[in-house]
Protein backbone atom coordinates (compact mmCIF):
# COMPACT_ATOMS: atom_id res chain seq x y z
CA UNK A 1 0.00 0.00 0.00
CA UNK A 2 1.28 3.49 -1.05
CA UNK A 3 0.91 6.79 1.11
CA UNK A 4 1.75 9.73 -0.64
CA UNK A 5 3.06 12.86 1.95
CA UNK A 6 2.99 16.31 0.78
CA UNK A 7 5.24 19.28 3.02
CA UNK A 8 4.21 22.68 3.02
CA UNK A 9 5.50 25.63 3.86
CA UNK A 10 8.24 25.47 6.86
CA UNK A 11 7.98 22.32 7.31
CA UNK A 12 9.41 21.86 3.12
CA UNK A 13 12.64 23.55 4.80
CA UNK A 14 12.66 20.73 7.51
CA UNK A 15 12.32 17.63 5.18
CA UNK A 16 14.01 19.50 2.30
CA UNK A 17 11.26 17.90 -0.14
CA UNK A 18 7.70 18.56 -1.21
CA UNK A 19 6.32 15.28 -1.29
CA UNK A 20 7.88 11.29 -0.79
CA UNK A 21 5.91 8.26 -0.66
CA UNK A 22 5.44 5.89 1.93
CA UNK A 23 4.87 1.65 1.77
CA UNK A 24 3.61 0.50 5.30
CA UNK A 25 1.29 3.16 7.09
CA UNK A 26 -2.17 2.37 8.07
CA UNK A 27 -3.07 5.09 9.53
CA UNK A 28 -2.54 8.46 10.06
CA UNK A 29 -0.68 8.40 13.33
CA UNK A 30 1.87 5.82 11.92
CA UNK A 31 2.65 8.20 9.28
CA UNK A 32 3.65 10.98 11.68
CA UNK A 33 5.57 8.34 13.62
CA UNK A 34 7.58 7.11 10.89
CA UNK A 35 8.41 10.87 9.66
CA UNK A 36 9.00 12.23 13.22
CA UNK A 37 11.81 9.12 13.42
CA UNK A 38 13.09 10.20 9.58
CA UNK A 39 12.62 14.20 10.05
CA UNK A 40 13.29 15.08 14.16
CA UNK A 41 12.76 18.48 13.49
CA UNK A 42 9.39 17.73 12.94
CA UNK A 43 8.58 16.62 16.38
CA UNK A 44 9.00 20.35 17.65
CA UNK A 45 7.34 21.95 14.97
CA UNK A 46 3.39 23.16 15.04
CA UNK A 47 1.30 21.36 12.04
CA UNK A 48 -2.16 20.06 11.10
CA UNK A 49 -2.89 17.27 8.93
CA UNK A 50 -5.10 17.25 6.02
CA UNK A 51 -5.93 13.72 4.89
CA UNK A 52 -7.46 13.56 0.73
CA UNK A 53 -7.96 17.32 1.28
CA UNK A 54 -9.53 17.62 4.13
CA UNK A 55 -8.43 18.28 7.59
CA UNK A 56 -8.50 15.43 10.42
CA UNK A 57 -8.12 16.27 14.15
CA UNK A 58 -7.75 12.30 15.28
CA UNK A 59 -6.26 9.23 13.82
CA UNK A 60 -7.32 8.00 10.33
CA UNK A 61 -7.41 4.79 8.79
CA UNK A 62 -5.33 4.58 5.46
CA UNK A 63 -6.16 3.46 1.87
CA UNK A 64 -4.11 2.68 -0.90
CA UNK A 65 -3.57 5.89 -2.63
CA UNK A 66 -4.43 8.55 0.17
CA UNK A 67 -2.71 11.94 0.29
CA UNK A 68 -1.56 12.84 3.75
CA UNK A 69 -0.69 16.50 3.72
CA UNK A 70 1.28 18.27 6.60
CA UNK A 71 0.65 21.86 6.99
CA UNK A 72 2.09 24.38 8.87
CA UNK A 73 -0.26 27.49 10.70
CA UNK A 74 -1.38 29.19 7.49
CA UNK A 75 -0.11 32.64 6.04
CA UNK A 76 -1.68 33.71 3.35
CA UNK A 77 -3.45 37.15 2.16
CA UNK B 1 -13.65 11.42 -4.47
CA UNK B 2 -15.28 14.12 -6.48
CA UNK B 3 -13.67 15.84 -9.34
CA UNK B 4 -14.70 19.26 -9.18
CA UNK B 5 -13.43 22.29 -11.59
CA UNK B 6 -13.40 25.33 -9.10
CA UNK B 7 -12.68 28.88 -10.49
CA UNK B 8 -8.66 28.98 -10.25
CA UNK B 9 -8.17 31.56 -7.74
CA UNK B 10 -4.29 31.57 -7.76
CA UNK B 11 -2.50 33.98 -9.92
CA UNK B 12 1.42 34.12 -10.68
CA UNK B 13 3.19 37.38 -9.06
CA UNK B 14 1.55 40.58 -7.99
CA UNK B 15 -2.45 41.46 -9.23
CA UNK B 16 -2.27 44.42 -10.75
CA UNK B 17 -4.66 47.56 -10.59
CA UNK B 18 -5.60 47.38 -14.00
CA UNK B 19 -6.82 43.78 -13.61
CA UNK B 20 -9.11 45.44 -10.26
CA UNK B 21 -10.11 47.96 -12.97
CA UNK B 22 -11.10 45.54 -15.00
CA UNK B 23 -13.15 43.41 -13.31
CA UNK B 24 -15.14 46.32 -11.56
CA UNK B 25 -16.05 47.52 -15.28
CA UNK B 26 -17.24 44.14 -16.14
CA UNK B 27 -20.19 44.35 -13.52
CA UNK B 28 -21.53 47.78 -15.14
CA UNK B 29 -24.15 45.50 -16.74
CA UNK B 30 -24.88 43.77 -13.96
CA UNK B 31 -27.59 46.46 -13.04
CA UNK B 32 -29.00 44.31 -9.95
CA UNK B 33 -25.97 45.21 -8.31
CA UNK B 34 -25.74 48.27 -5.82
CA UNK B 35 -22.70 47.85 -3.80
CA UNK B 36 -19.51 46.52 -4.36
CA UNK B 37 -17.10 45.77 -1.34
CA UNK B 38 -13.44 45.30 -2.13
CA UNK B 39 -10.22 44.21 0.30
CA UNK B 40 -7.04 44.22 -1.36
CA UNK B 41 -4.16 42.99 0.44
CA UNK B 42 -0.31 44.85 -0.15
CA UNK B 43 2.69 43.64 1.36
CA UNK B 44 4.18 46.00 3.92
CA UNK B 45 8.32 46.44 4.01
CA UNK B 46 7.93 45.46 7.75
CA UNK B 47 11.14 45.89 9.58
CA UNK B 48 12.44 42.28 11.30
CA UNK B 49 15.29 41.86 13.53
CA UNK B 50 16.87 40.03 10.85
CA UNK B 51 16.33 42.85 8.25
CA UNK B 52 13.20 44.72 5.93
CA UNK B 53 11.05 42.62 4.32
CA UNK B 54 11.16 43.18 0.30
CA UNK B 55 8.84 40.57 -0.94
CA UNK B 56 6.46 37.73 0.29
CA UNK B 57 7.15 34.03 -1.46
CA UNK B 58 3.20 32.85 -1.61
CA UNK B 59 2.89 28.68 -1.87
CA UNK B 60 -0.42 26.77 -1.54
CA UNK B 61 -1.66 23.57 -1.77
CA UNK B 62 -3.72 24.63 -4.53
CA UNK B 63 -5.91 21.49 -4.65
CA UNK B 64 -7.14 21.90 -1.34
CA UNK B 65 -7.56 25.47 -1.03
CA UNK B 66 -9.64 25.75 -4.70
CA UNK B 67 -12.17 23.08 -2.92
CA UNK B 68 -11.98 24.59 0.21
CA UNK B 69 -12.43 28.07 -1.31
CA UNK B 70 -15.61 26.39 -3.39
CA UNK B 71 -16.66 25.64 -0.22
CA UNK B 72 -16.84 29.37 1.55
CA UNK B 73 -18.03 30.66 -1.19
CA UNK B 74 -21.47 28.20 -1.07
CA UNK B 75 -21.34 28.99 2.57
CA UNK B 76 -21.56 32.65 2.37
CA UNK B 77 -24.10 32.71 -0.88
CA UNK B 78 -26.52 30.78 1.65
CA UNK B 79 -26.14 33.46 4.30
CA UNK B 80 -25.97 36.35 2.21
CA UNK B 81 -27.76 38.31 -0.42
CA UNK B 82 -25.02 38.41 -3.02
CA UNK B 83 -25.05 39.25 -6.68
CA UNK B 84 -21.25 37.63 -7.12
CA UNK B 85 -17.99 37.07 -5.40
CA UNK B 86 -13.98 36.88 -6.65
CA UNK B 87 -11.02 35.81 -4.98
CA UNK B 88 -7.06 36.49 -6.39
CA UNK B 89 -4.60 35.33 -4.17
CA UNK B 90 -0.94 35.51 -5.41
CA UNK B 91 1.58 32.97 -6.08
CA UNK B 92 5.04 33.31 -6.44
CA UNK B 93 6.93 36.73 -5.32
CA UNK B 94 4.94 39.63 -4.74
CA UNK B 95 6.96 42.46 -3.82
CA UNK B 96 6.74 45.29 -0.95
CA UNK B 97 3.82 47.88 -2.24
CA UNK B 98 2.00 45.27 -4.49
CA UNK B 99 -1.50 43.50 -4.08
CA UNK B 100 -1.41 39.65 -3.31
CA UNK B 101 -4.96 39.40 -2.36
CA UNK B 102 -7.68 40.53 -4.05
CA UNK B 103 -11.12 39.88 -2.72
CA UNK B 104 -14.67 41.01 -4.78
CA UNK B 105 -18.11 40.51 -3.19
CA UNK B 106 -21.16 42.52 -4.96
CA UNK B 107 -24.82 42.19 -4.13
CA UNK B 108 -27.47 44.78 -4.45
CA UNK B 109 -27.26 46.20 -0.77
CA UNK B 110 -24.34 47.37 1.10
CA UNK B 111 -24.96 45.16 3.93
CA UNK B 112 -24.66 41.99 2.49
CA UNK B 113 -21.70 43.26 0.31
CA UNK B 114 -19.93 44.43 3.28
CA UNK B 115 -20.33 42.05 6.09
CA UNK B 116 -19.56 38.73 3.34
CA UNK B 117 -16.27 40.71 2.40
CA UNK B 118 -15.29 40.66 5.77
CA UNK B 119 -16.33 37.06 6.55
CA UNK B 120 -14.80 36.16 3.42
CA UNK B 121 -11.26 37.93 4.71
CA UNK B 122 -11.08 35.93 7.48
CA UNK B 123 -11.92 32.32 5.92
CA UNK B 124 -8.74 33.33 3.50
CA UNK B 125 -6.62 34.13 6.12
CA UNK B 126 -7.67 31.33 8.08
CA UNK B 127 -8.96 28.73 6.19
CA UNK B 128 -6.68 28.55 3.23
CA UNK B 129 -3.77 26.41 2.99
CA UNK B 130 -1.25 29.13 1.68
CA UNK B 131 1.76 30.29 2.81
CA UNK B 132 3.84 33.69 2.99
CA UNK B 133 7.62 33.45 3.24
CA UNK B 134 8.68 37.33 3.93
CA UNK B 135 12.23 37.79 1.91
CA UNK B 136 14.52 40.25 3.86
CA UNK B 137 16.61 42.73 2.55
CA UNK B 138 19.67 40.87 4.22
CA UNK B 139 19.00 37.97 1.86
CA UNK B 140 17.38 35.86 4.90
CA UNK B 141 14.01 35.14 5.06
CA UNK B 142 11.07 34.76 7.78
CA UNK B 143 7.76 32.67 7.44
CA UNK B 144 4.56 34.42 8.29
CA UNK B 145 2.44 33.57 10.52
CA UNK B 146 -1.52 34.88 10.48
CA UNK B 147 -2.76 36.60 13.31
CA UNK C 1 -17.07 81.29 11.13
CA UNK C 2 -14.10 79.31 10.09
CA UNK C 3 -13.57 78.97 6.25
CA UNK C 4 -11.54 75.98 6.44
CA UNK C 5 -10.50 74.22 2.56
CA UNK C 6 -11.49 70.77 2.65
CA UNK C 7 -10.41 68.04 -0.09
CA UNK C 8 -13.59 68.06 -2.68
CA UNK C 9 -15.35 64.99 -2.54
CA UNK C 10 -17.09 65.83 -5.29
CA UNK C 11 -16.92 65.15 -8.81
CA UNK C 12 -19.01 65.26 -11.90
CA UNK C 13 -20.78 62.63 -13.23
CA UNK C 14 -20.18 58.20 -12.86
CA UNK C 15 -17.01 57.55 -11.03
CA UNK C 16 -14.81 55.68 -14.14
CA UNK C 17 -12.86 52.33 -12.85
CA UNK C 18 -9.80 53.59 -14.37
CA UNK C 19 -9.80 56.28 -11.83
CA UNK C 20 -9.66 53.37 -8.90
CA UNK C 21 -7.15 52.10 -10.78
CA UNK C 22 -5.03 54.70 -10.40
CA UNK C 23 -6.02 55.31 -6.84
CA UNK C 24 -4.68 52.16 -5.96
CA UNK C 25 -1.48 52.15 -7.87
CA UNK C 26 -0.42 55.49 -6.10
CA UNK C 27 -0.80 53.73 -2.45
CA UNK C 28 2.09 51.12 -4.40
CA UNK C 29 4.91 53.10 -2.49
CA UNK C 30 2.97 53.85 1.10
CA UNK C 31 4.69 50.49 2.10
CA UNK C 32 3.50 50.49 5.58
CA UNK C 33 -0.07 49.80 4.62
CA UNK C 34 -1.25 46.24 4.49
CA UNK C 35 -4.67 46.00 3.91
CA UNK C 36 -7.05 48.55 1.24
CA UNK C 37 -11.06 48.28 2.40
CA UNK C 38 -12.95 49.73 -0.82
CA UNK C 39 -16.74 50.58 -0.72
CA UNK C 40 -18.32 51.04 -4.88
CA UNK C 41 -22.03 52.47 -4.55
CA UNK C 42 -23.54 51.45 -8.27
CA UNK C 43 -26.83 52.48 -9.39
CA UNK C 44 -29.35 49.77 -9.69
CA UNK C 45 -31.94 49.49 -12.37
CA UNK C 46 -34.52 49.26 -9.96
CA UNK C 47 -37.94 48.85 -11.23
CA UNK C 48 -40.09 51.13 -9.83
CA UNK C 49 -44.20 51.58 -9.72
CA UNK C 50 -43.88 54.30 -12.10
CA UNK C 51 -41.15 53.04 -14.61
CA UNK C 52 -37.24 51.50 -14.48
CA UNK C 53 -34.40 53.62 -13.21
CA UNK C 54 -32.22 54.49 -15.87
CA UNK C 55 -30.44 56.97 -13.82
CA UNK C 56 -29.64 58.88 -10.09
CA UNK C 57 -29.59 62.58 -10.42
CA UNK C 58 -27.34 63.73 -7.59
CA UNK C 59 -27.42 66.83 -5.86
CA UNK C 60 -25.71 68.42 -1.99
CA UNK C 61 -24.92 71.34 0.23
CA UNK C 62 -21.62 71.08 -0.92
CA UNK C 63 -20.30 74.01 1.67
CA UNK C 64 -21.62 71.61 4.43
CA UNK C 65 -21.45 68.09 3.04
CA UNK C 66 -17.52 69.16 2.91
CA UNK C 67 -17.16 70.15 6.36
CA UNK C 68 -19.25 67.52 7.98
CA UNK C 69 -17.03 64.82 5.86
CA UNK C 70 -13.88 66.59 7.59
CA UNK C 71 -15.57 65.79 10.72
CA UNK C 72 -16.06 62.44 10.36
CA UNK C 73 -12.77 62.04 8.61
CA UNK C 74 -11.01 63.11 11.81
CA UNK C 75 -13.47 61.46 13.88
CA UNK C 76 -12.31 57.45 12.05
CA UNK C 77 -8.60 58.88 12.28
CA UNK C 78 -9.03 59.34 16.26
CA UNK C 79 -10.75 55.57 16.43
CA UNK C 80 -8.63 53.61 13.96
CA UNK C 81 -5.40 52.97 12.97
CA UNK C 82 -5.68 54.33 9.51
CA UNK C 83 -2.42 55.18 6.89
CA UNK C 84 -5.46 57.41 4.42
CA UNK C 85 -8.70 57.89 3.63
CA UNK C 86 -10.01 58.90 0.27
CA UNK C 87 -13.76 59.46 -0.33
CA UNK C 88 -15.79 60.31 -4.16
CA UNK C 89 -19.05 61.03 -4.54
CA UNK C 90 -20.49 62.31 -7.92
CA UNK C 91 -23.08 64.84 -8.87
CA UNK C 92 -25.42 64.77 -11.25
CA UNK C 93 -26.63 62.59 -13.59
CA UNK C 94 -24.99 58.87 -12.95
CA UNK C 95 -26.69 56.22 -15.38
CA UNK C 96 -27.54 52.53 -13.67
CA UNK C 97 -24.43 50.02 -14.13
CA UNK C 98 -22.15 53.34 -13.21
CA UNK C 99 -20.33 54.25 -10.31
CA UNK C 100 -21.74 56.65 -7.78
CA UNK C 101 -19.73 56.27 -5.24
CA UNK C 102 -15.89 55.54 -3.95
CA UNK C 103 -14.51 55.16 -0.78
CA UNK C 104 -11.02 53.80 0.15
CA UNK C 105 -9.70 53.32 3.44
CA UNK C 106 -6.14 51.47 4.27
CA UNK C 107 -4.17 50.49 7.30
CA UNK C 108 -1.39 48.58 8.14
CA UNK C 109 -3.34 45.92 9.04
CA UNK C 110 -6.76 44.30 7.87
CA UNK C 111 -8.64 45.20 10.90
CA UNK C 112 -8.70 48.88 10.70
CA UNK C 113 -9.44 49.83 7.11
CA UNK C 114 -12.29 47.35 6.72
CA UNK C 115 -13.90 48.46 10.49
CA UNK C 116 -13.43 52.36 9.24
CA UNK C 117 -14.30 51.59 5.66
CA UNK C 118 -17.99 50.55 6.84
CA UNK C 119 -18.69 53.24 9.51
CA UNK C 120 -17.44 55.87 6.85
CA UNK C 121 -20.30 54.38 4.45
CA UNK C 122 -22.79 54.76 7.09
CA UNK C 123 -21.84 58.03 7.67
CA UNK C 124 -21.84 59.09 4.40
CA UNK C 125 -25.47 57.84 3.86
CA UNK C 126 -27.16 59.38 7.10
CA UNK C 127 -24.82 62.31 7.88
CA UNK C 128 -23.77 63.95 4.09
CA UNK C 129 -26.49 66.37 3.12
CA UNK C 130 -26.66 64.72 -0.50
CA UNK C 131 -29.86 63.48 -2.23
CA UNK C 132 -30.11 61.47 -5.04
CA UNK C 133 -33.09 61.49 -7.63
CA UNK C 134 -34.34 58.45 -9.29
CA UNK C 135 -34.64 59.39 -13.15
CA UNK C 136 -37.06 56.53 -14.85
CA UNK C 137 -37.35 55.35 -18.52
CA UNK C 138 -41.17 57.30 -18.57
CA UNK C 139 -38.83 60.08 -17.67
CA UNK C 140 -40.73 60.62 -14.50
CA UNK C 141 -38.92 60.68 -11.50
CA UNK C 142 -38.71 59.72 -7.85
CA UNK C 143 -36.49 61.03 -4.56
CA UNK C 144 -34.65 58.08 -3.17
CA UNK C 145 -34.64 57.45 0.84
CA UNK C 146 -31.61 55.55 2.08
CA UNK C 147 -32.78 52.93 4.49
CA UNK D 1 -31.44 91.82 8.96
CA UNK D 2 -31.24 89.49 6.03
CA UNK D 3 -31.31 85.77 6.25
CA UNK D 4 -30.37 83.32 2.99
CA UNK D 5 -32.81 80.25 3.13
CA UNK D 6 -31.70 77.26 0.99
CA UNK D 7 -33.69 74.72 -0.61
CA UNK D 8 -32.52 71.01 -1.53
CA UNK D 9 -33.82 67.79 -2.66
CA UNK D 10 -37.97 67.53 -2.70
CA UNK D 11 -38.00 70.75 -1.02
CA UNK D 12 -36.91 72.15 -4.16
CA UNK D 13 -39.51 70.81 -6.26
CA UNK D 14 -42.12 72.32 -3.54
CA UNK D 15 -40.82 75.93 -3.64
CA UNK D 16 -39.31 75.74 -7.27
CA UNK D 17 -36.52 77.75 -6.41
CA UNK D 18 -32.90 76.81 -5.10
CA UNK D 19 -32.91 80.11 -2.18
CA UNK D 20 -34.33 82.86 -1.43
CA UNK D 21 -33.99 85.90 1.24
CA UNK D 22 -35.97 86.72 4.21
CA UNK D 23 -35.53 90.13 5.54
CA UNK D 24 -37.92 89.99 9.28
CA UNK D 25 -36.90 86.58 10.59
CA UNK D 26 -35.82 87.11 14.24
CA UNK D 27 -34.87 83.45 14.75
CA UNK D 28 -35.89 79.87 12.72
CA UNK D 29 -39.39 79.09 13.68
CA UNK D 30 -40.22 82.52 12.34
CA UNK D 31 -38.62 81.18 9.12
CA UNK D 32 -40.53 77.96 9.41
CA UNK D 33 -43.59 80.15 9.86
CA UNK D 34 -42.93 82.38 7.25
CA UNK D 35 -42.03 79.86 4.47
CA UNK D 36 -44.92 77.35 5.69
CA UNK D 37 -47.32 80.53 4.81
CA UNK D 38 -45.41 81.02 1.19
CA UNK D 39 -45.46 77.29 0.38
CA UNK D 40 -48.27 75.90 2.06
CA UNK D 41 -47.23 72.29 0.96
CA UNK D 42 -43.59 72.06 3.58
CA UNK D 43 -46.00 71.65 6.37
CA UNK D 44 -46.02 67.74 4.86
CA UNK D 45 -42.71 67.82 4.09
CA UNK D 46 -40.21 65.95 6.63
CA UNK D 47 -37.15 68.13 6.54
CA UNK D 48 -33.97 69.04 8.64
CA UNK D 49 -32.81 72.17 9.30
CA UNK D 50 -29.39 73.42 9.61
CA UNK D 51 -28.17 76.73 10.20
CA UNK D 52 -24.61 78.20 8.91
CA UNK D 53 -23.97 74.24 7.81
CA UNK D 54 -24.89 72.61 11.55
CA UNK D 55 -27.74 70.60 11.85
CA UNK D 56 -30.05 72.14 15.04
CA UNK D 57 -33.34 71.05 16.31
CA UNK D 58 -33.98 73.32 18.74
CA UNK D 59 -35.04 77.30 17.82
CA UNK D 60 -31.92 79.28 17.17
CA UNK D 61 -31.96 83.11 16.80
CA UNK D 62 -30.65 84.24 14.23
CA UNK D 63 -28.18 87.06 12.97
CA UNK D 64 -27.34 89.11 9.54
CA UNK D 65 -25.95 86.96 6.98
CA UNK D 66 -27.16 83.67 8.25
CA UNK D 67 -27.76 81.12 6.12
CA UNK D 68 -30.81 78.63 7.01
CA UNK D 69 -30.91 74.90 4.85
CA UNK D 70 -33.95 72.93 4.48
CA UNK D 71 -32.94 69.50 3.58
CA UNK D 72 -34.94 66.64 2.72
CA UNK D 73 -33.91 62.77 4.74
CA UNK D 74 -30.41 62.38 2.59
CA UNK D 75 -29.92 59.69 0.11
CA UNK D 76 -26.35 59.78 -1.06
CA UNK D 77 -24.30 57.20 -2.12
Amino acid sequence: MQIEVLFFGSLKDITGEASLLLADAKDTDTVQEQLQKRYPALAAAKYFTALNKEMITANKTLREGDTVALMPPFSGG
Amino acid sequence: MKETKHKNIFVNGAIPAEKIAADIQKHADKTGIGAHSIFLGQVRADEKEKGKVVAIEYTAYEEMAQEKMHAIRESLFAKHDLSCMHVHHSLGAVKAGEICLFVFVSSPHRAAAIKACEELVEAIKFELPVWGKEILDTEQSVWKENR
